[in-house]
């Protein structure tokens, strides 16, 4: 699944030994080898990273999730919705911890109808509420993409032209039940710059693989609910921009919590929860204001409902900064005895064990393959380069 | 005959130890271009001295408290304990527990090392965001390696006389949230300045920021502050947290600002329009006035 | 005037107790055994029946109680 | 502990004394002031009572540690925050009991504490060095033959088995001398047949044995401290010694140089236990093992995986339990409250029923002691998973059930006082047995009391002599 336009199906192509890329350690184990190969698989994907200039970084994103009657089959446990609804509850979390000031919404299929559970917003506890309620709908009838797809456009269709539009489509049918041409949908789609990636929870399908490749989007068939999880988190990470994504000067408003020395805040009510039904606004001190109508928020990153400008603070536009400047991915070599210890977490290299170490090409420190991991996926910075000066500059000039 | 009475015997409220084992790495800045040291270079000797004295009141708390040390220089950061290569053969020479022995003799002994190996030349930053990385490493491996189901608290203490330059700004960032992320808590300890980045850090960790007002009392201050692990916090009165400031600053004149322009490409930060941003070389279009911009078509 | 007897204070919940009155009532144990009925999780009964009290306790939970799981497997 | 409670008729059936395990809290606490100050001359011992301090303490003491006048009550009660003002005066009794602080008072009738002078100065002998190097630490020339830690772990592991066996009654009797019997009979935890003067293992010992290995040791060798003096030996040197060892380092060699004849003897014992290895009793060094390190620490487990010792225990969700394990030791412990089914060389299979339990739970063993010991051995597979618990909540909840469905009813022995003629000889009664703690039942409405047989004497005392003050007919009618 991982070629993006295959000639021929699987059973057409040559016959492939699968069996031989696993290989028995002298045990007889296989952890081993599997773990090498998540680990490679894990690195290539790193190593793509490198390549993207220019990223969508203000998304916009709709997940478009199947409810029809083929979520409730129990080919993954409990049953598909179920999975799907603990793995999307994780993912929108992530998503707002990767990117903070992009904004998600919720829409189902089911019975040949989509609905809008839950509105493009850039509040990840909303969203969760919403996706988690979920588990009480009631499966039924099939989905219509074309529905689901063109409720989403028609929303994103009026977002500024900086935003970065994309949907996510979780499909479980192997049918979907259209009022018109769906073709006519893609191309709409294709026109507004909205990049739509799909994952199957059954087969391949042709019209989702059609819609993935004409928007410039992605489509996988999970294998189990683990490979679910990775396909799920891959969109995690912003999508390359997309080419008709024009790029402009946002403007925002930076809240400082009104602290003047020795006198105690007043209270006041906050304009978040001011017609929430179920957790009321209440009075409190402190808050975020807004610089230009000083309406009072109790959680950034939000857009003030009274003049639109749009509240962050500096950290939440820091957390998306990584995936502008990556670091550097580092060399692999086999190990020569470069250095007794990890350069980072002190770890000794024992030559049976440590067969791979990694090198940074611009500090040439030495790591483990733990490190290296742990480096690339939540660091984002190289121990080696940010403690030196001189090397910390250089890796500096070249961002 | 022996009677168990209900109620009779209520047990005194379990206020012992809870079983967890917390880890500190303290890193210590022993840059000797701080302004402190070079106006007064005995300072290094007597702020060695508390951290070692902190160091090993840690390890007393509990006897499977970890601990490690490192040293943070401009041009390199290094664990002093437990130092590289085999540890050291220590008998008792006095009354003081063995384990703190080797926990003296081996920082002073590795600190000595890097102290006589700088170069004459004078850089006053201090790269600590590179040492709370390659600490986040060291915790990340320990929390590898340990036996499972065990609870291990994990912090970082940063004592240090430095600045904190803005140069550093991304890398502070990326250390702050993945320590954020990896339930680490960040404690910062200021010994000269007020240090603006690292207590955001604090705040990011729920960790304890706090500027010393006289070294004398500097021991008192890290036994005070920071030696209650962040569980007991809670239970004890300490300085309150600050309300701290996260305006952004521009990259174009580094000011503070309320209310700015920011890339959507490089989500650089500007505080006037400007039609082409510095950093990634994005030509911008106009921003239209009034109303929202109608939407174009567009050609691929 | 104050009358003092000897025996023992049981504490159970009610649904036990009234397993114990039903007992006492239909001489299960062969005789009455009751001494006073205190409030609704307390009674005060005759020390010398103890032993054949909690046998028969005992017979009323291995009636209640099934086995989990068959032992036998294989 | 009260082997008393074995006099009576119907043992099983009122709540049988349980195993009482002490921490070194609980056995300093019963000793006199002078006995501690004399023992908080020793660093070792300061450094040890400062670990077994609350964790709020630690910070008190670490607090005044450098200040030299006493510190108001008040100001350290305000370094606690106020949600937990209950845990702050728990701690203030504590360290009162302990003699680690004492009231003193300061000029303007404030009342403060100050940390007994003894113990800050020692804890700080410990923590920043200064006095006299510990007994046990003289200059040795390298060990040609030193032992590594693995050497020393497995021969701990063989010399605490062989206690362990020895209670079992296991093949191997030899390997244990009349000494460590003679302790063990004293702590209660076997005792001698009336028949054949042989010694069998009590409800006690079972417990016991499945205790967890580090508080085995504690508390056999807290018995073993009771005996001590009759030996001829200084307790106060022996708590001393005991406590270097546990802070000495594994796989490390310290010197007999210098240590008194008493101390000697001590060691030899330690050593037949396991706590520390000696090649010969002449050698003029020795190794402490794994036993004699952080001793009081009960619950202590290592950080590294590489420390800690291998569980070997799998509990799956339908009752059956996995033991890998060739002990027969292990087996027989097992075997109290699992239902063996197959024995293969390396791994033993068993069920737990009901039957099982309760068989366990009828011979003194409490649930919790089972989970305990089930959780503590618990293979490290089953801590891996993604639930983060070693045991399927099923069974733990189970066996916590099998074991409240025996105490469905509790009994108390006792004797009803009713029919009072008035409402005030009632409550007079009540009062006075209320405050001596003899009553365990009343009703007001009905008055009508029951009080509990051992307070029954006095009750029936105070009664005659308020009958009598009053010269009032009061009879008393026992049925």
């Amino acid at each position: 699944m991982d070629e993006e336009d295959p000639k021929e199906y699987r059973w057409e192509t040559g016959y492939e030994k699968t069996w031989e890329v696993i290989q028995e350690d002298d045990d007889g184990f296989l952890e081993a080898s599997v773990a090498d190969i998540i680990q490679k698989s894990k690195r290539k994907r790193q190593a793509l990273k490198q390549g993207h200039a220019k990223l969508g970084m203000m998304r916009h994103l709709y997940i478009v999730i199947d409810c029809s009657d083929s979520m409730s089959g129990q080919d993954l446990k409990p049953t598909r919705l179920l999975c799907t609804v603990k793995l999307m509850e994780a993912f929108i979390e992530e998503f707002f911890d990767q990117n903070p000031i992009s904004q998600l919404g919720i829409i189902i299929m089911h019975n040949k109808r989509a609905e809008k559970i839950s509105e493009l917003a850039g509040n990840g506890r909303k969203h969760a509420k919403a996706v988690k309620a979920l588990n009480r709908t009631s499966l039924v009838g099939e989905p219509s993409l074309q529905n689901g797809l063109e409720l989403a456009l028609k929303s994103l269709k009026l977002l500024p032209s900086h935003a970065s539009r994309e949907i996510l489509v979780v499909m479980g049918s192997l049918t979907t039940c259209d009022p018109t041409d769906i073709n006519v949908t893609i191309e709409n789609l294709k026109t507004e710059g909205v990049r739509c990636c799909v994952i199957g929870l059954a087969a391949e399908v042709h019209v989702c693989r059609h819609l993935a490749n004409e928007t410039g989007g992605t489509y996988n068939v999970i294998l189990e609910d683990s490979h679910y999880k990775d396909l799920l988190f891959q969109n995690v990470d912003p999508p390359p921009a997309a080419v008709c994504l024009e790029s402009s000067l946002i403007k925002m408003g930076f809240p400082h919590q009104m602290a003047t020395e020795g006198t105690e805040d007043p209270l006041t009510m906050c304009m978040c929860h001011i017609d929430s039904a179920d957790e009321g606004s209440k009075l409190t001190t402190g808050g975020y204001y807004c610089p230009q109508c000083n309406s009072k928020y109790c959680e950034l990153p939000v857009e003030c409902r009274s003049c639109g400008l749009t509240l962050v603070s500096a950290p939440h536009l820091a957390r998306s900064y990584h995936h502008l400047f990556p670091a550097a991915n580092y060399k692999e070599l086999p190990y020569e005895h470069q250095s007794a210890i990890c350069f980072a977490c002190q770890k000794s290299f024992i030559a049976d064990n440590d067969k791979q170490v990694y090198e940074c090409n611009n500090c040439k420190k030495i790591f483990c393959t733990d490190c290296d991991m742990f480096i690339h996926d939540t660091l984002h910075t190289c121990p080696g380069c940010a403690t030196n000066l001189a090397t910390f500059q250089m890796s500096h000039s070249s961002q | 005959m022996m009677m168990d009475l209900e109620g009779s015997t209520e047990k005194s409220a379990d206020f012992t130890n809870t079983d967890e084992t917390s880890l500190l790495v303290i890193i210590m800045d022993s840059n000797p271009a701080q302004r402190i040291l070079r106006e007064n270079p005995h300072v290094l000797t007597q702020c060695v001295d508390s951290v070692i004295a902190f160091a090993n009141a840690h390890l007393m708390q509990k006897a499977q408290n970890k601990l490690a040390v490192m040293a943070c220089h401009s041009k390199l950061s290094e664990f002093i304990y437990p130092g590289p290569g085999k540890q050291l053969d220590v008998r008792q020479i006095d009354g003081q527990y063995e384990v703190f022995t080797l926990v003296e003799k081996t920082i002073k002994q590795n600190l000595a090392k890097i102290l006589t190996s700088e170069t004459s030349t004078v850089i006053t930053e201090s790269l600590l965001a590179g040492a709370i990385a390659m600490a986040l490493c060291y915790i990340h491996r320990i929390n590898r390696i340990k036996a499972p189901g065990l609870k291990l608290n994990s912090r970082i203490l940063v004592v240090t006389g430095s600045g904190d330059s803005a140069s550093q700004y991304m890398n502070y960032m990326n250390v702050f949230f993945t320590a954020q992320k990896q339930n680490v808590v960040i404690d910062v300890c200021a010994l000269d300045q007020h240090l603006s980045l690292l207590q955001q850090g604090c705040d990011i960790t729920s960790g304890m920021y706090l500027r010393v007002p006289q070294m004398q009392g500097l021991l008192q201050y890290l036994l005070w502050v920071f030696l209650p692990e962040p569980p007991i916090r809670q239970k004890l009165v300490l300085p309150p947290p600050v309300k701290v400031d996260y305006r952004a600053a521009c990259f174009c004149h580094r000011e503070l600002i309320d209310i700015g322009y920011v890339c959507s490409v490089c989500l650089s930060i500007f505080c006037k329009f400007s039609p082409i941003c510095t950093t990634c070389h994005t030509v911008f279009k106009i921003p239209s006035l009034g109303v929202k911009p109608k939407k174009k078509k567009l050609k691929i | 005037m104050v009358n003092v007897m000897k025996g023992i204070l049981v504490k159970c919940d009610p649904a036990m107790k009234q397993f114990l009155l039903h007992l006492d009532e239909t001489i299960k144990l062969g005789r009455k055994f009751i001494i006073q009925d205190l409030d609704e999780s307390h009674l005060f009964i005759s020390s010398d029946i103890l032993d054949t009290l909690q046998a028969k306790i005992d017979d009323l939970m291995d009636q209640i109680s099934f086995p989990i799981m068959e032992k036998t497997i294989n | 502990m009260a082997e008393t409670a074995e006099s009576s008729t119907n043992v099983t059936l009122i709540q049988p004394s349980n195993l009482e395990c002490k921490n070194l809290y609980d056995y300093l606490k019963t000793r006199s002031s002078a006995v501690l100050e004399k023992l908080y001359n020793h660093p070792t011992i300061c450094l040890a009572v400062y670990r077994e301090l609350p964790e709020l303490g630690r910070q008190y003491v670490i607090r005044i540690l450098f200040v030299e006048q006493p510190v108001p009550q008040a100001v350290v009660a305000s370094w606690g925050s106020q949600a937990y003002s209950k845990e702050h005066v728990y701690v203030s009794k504590v360290l009162t009991e302990l003699s680690v602080w004492l009231e003193s008072p300061i000029p303007g009738g404030l009342t403060g504490w100050i940390l007994s002078s003894t113990f800050k100065r020692n804890l700080k002998i410990a923590l920043l060095g200064g006095g006299k190097p510990w007994s046990m630490s003289s200059a040795l020339e390298v060990d040609s033959k030193a032992r590594d830690v693995s050497f020393l772990d497995s021969y701990s592991m063989e010399r605490w088995e062989c206690v362990l066996h020895y209670m079992v009654g296991s093949q191997q009797q030899e390997g244990i001398s009349a000494d460590a019997v003679r302790i063990l009979i004293h702590a209660g935890l076997m005792k001698c047949d009336d028949v054949d003067g042989s010694s069998v293992i009590t409800r006690q010992g079972f417990q016991f044995l499945l205790l967890d290995r580090q508080a085995q040791v504690w508390h056999f060798i807290l018995h073993y401290l009771d005996t001590v003096e009759n030996k001829g030996l200084d307790l106060a040197e022996c708590l001393t010694f005991l406590f270097q060892l546990s802070f000495s380092t594994l796989g490390k060699d310290y010197s007999t140089e210098g240590m008194s004849n008493g101390l000697l003897v001590f060691l030899q014992h330690l050593r037949e236990f396991g706590l520390v290895y000696q090649r010969k009793r002449k050698a003029g060094r020795f190794y402490p093992t794994r036993l004699a390190l952080n001793i009081t620490s009960s619950q202590s487990q290592a950080l590294l995986e590489e420390d800690t010792p291998k569980g070997y225990i799998v509990v799956e969700t339908n009752y059956r339990v996995y033991a890998y394990t060739d002990s027969n030791l292990q087996v027989a412990l097992l075997g109290l409250f699992t239902e063996l089914l197959y024995r293969f060389p390396n791994v033993i299979v068993g069920i737990l029923t009901r039957d099982s339990i309760r068989q366990a739970l009828k011979g003194g063993i409490t649930a919790e002691q089972i989970i305990g010991y089930l959780k503590q051995h618990v293979h490290p597979q089953m801590l891996r998973g993604e639930a983060k618990q070693p045991l399927p909540p099923t069974v733990v909840d189970q066996i916590k059930l099998w074991e409240l469905e025996r105490n469905r009813l509790t009994y108390s022995e006792g004797v009803l006082y009713g029919q009072f003629l008035s409402q005030n000889d009632f409550n007079v009664l009540r009062e006075f047995a209320h405050t001596n703690g003899h009553l365990i039942w009343c009703n007001r409405d009905k008055r009508t009391m029951v009080v509990s047989k051992a307070g029954h004497d006095d009750v029936k005392k105070f009664w005659k002599r308020y009958s009598k003050a009053n010269s009032s007919p009061h009879n008393l009618t026992e049925a």
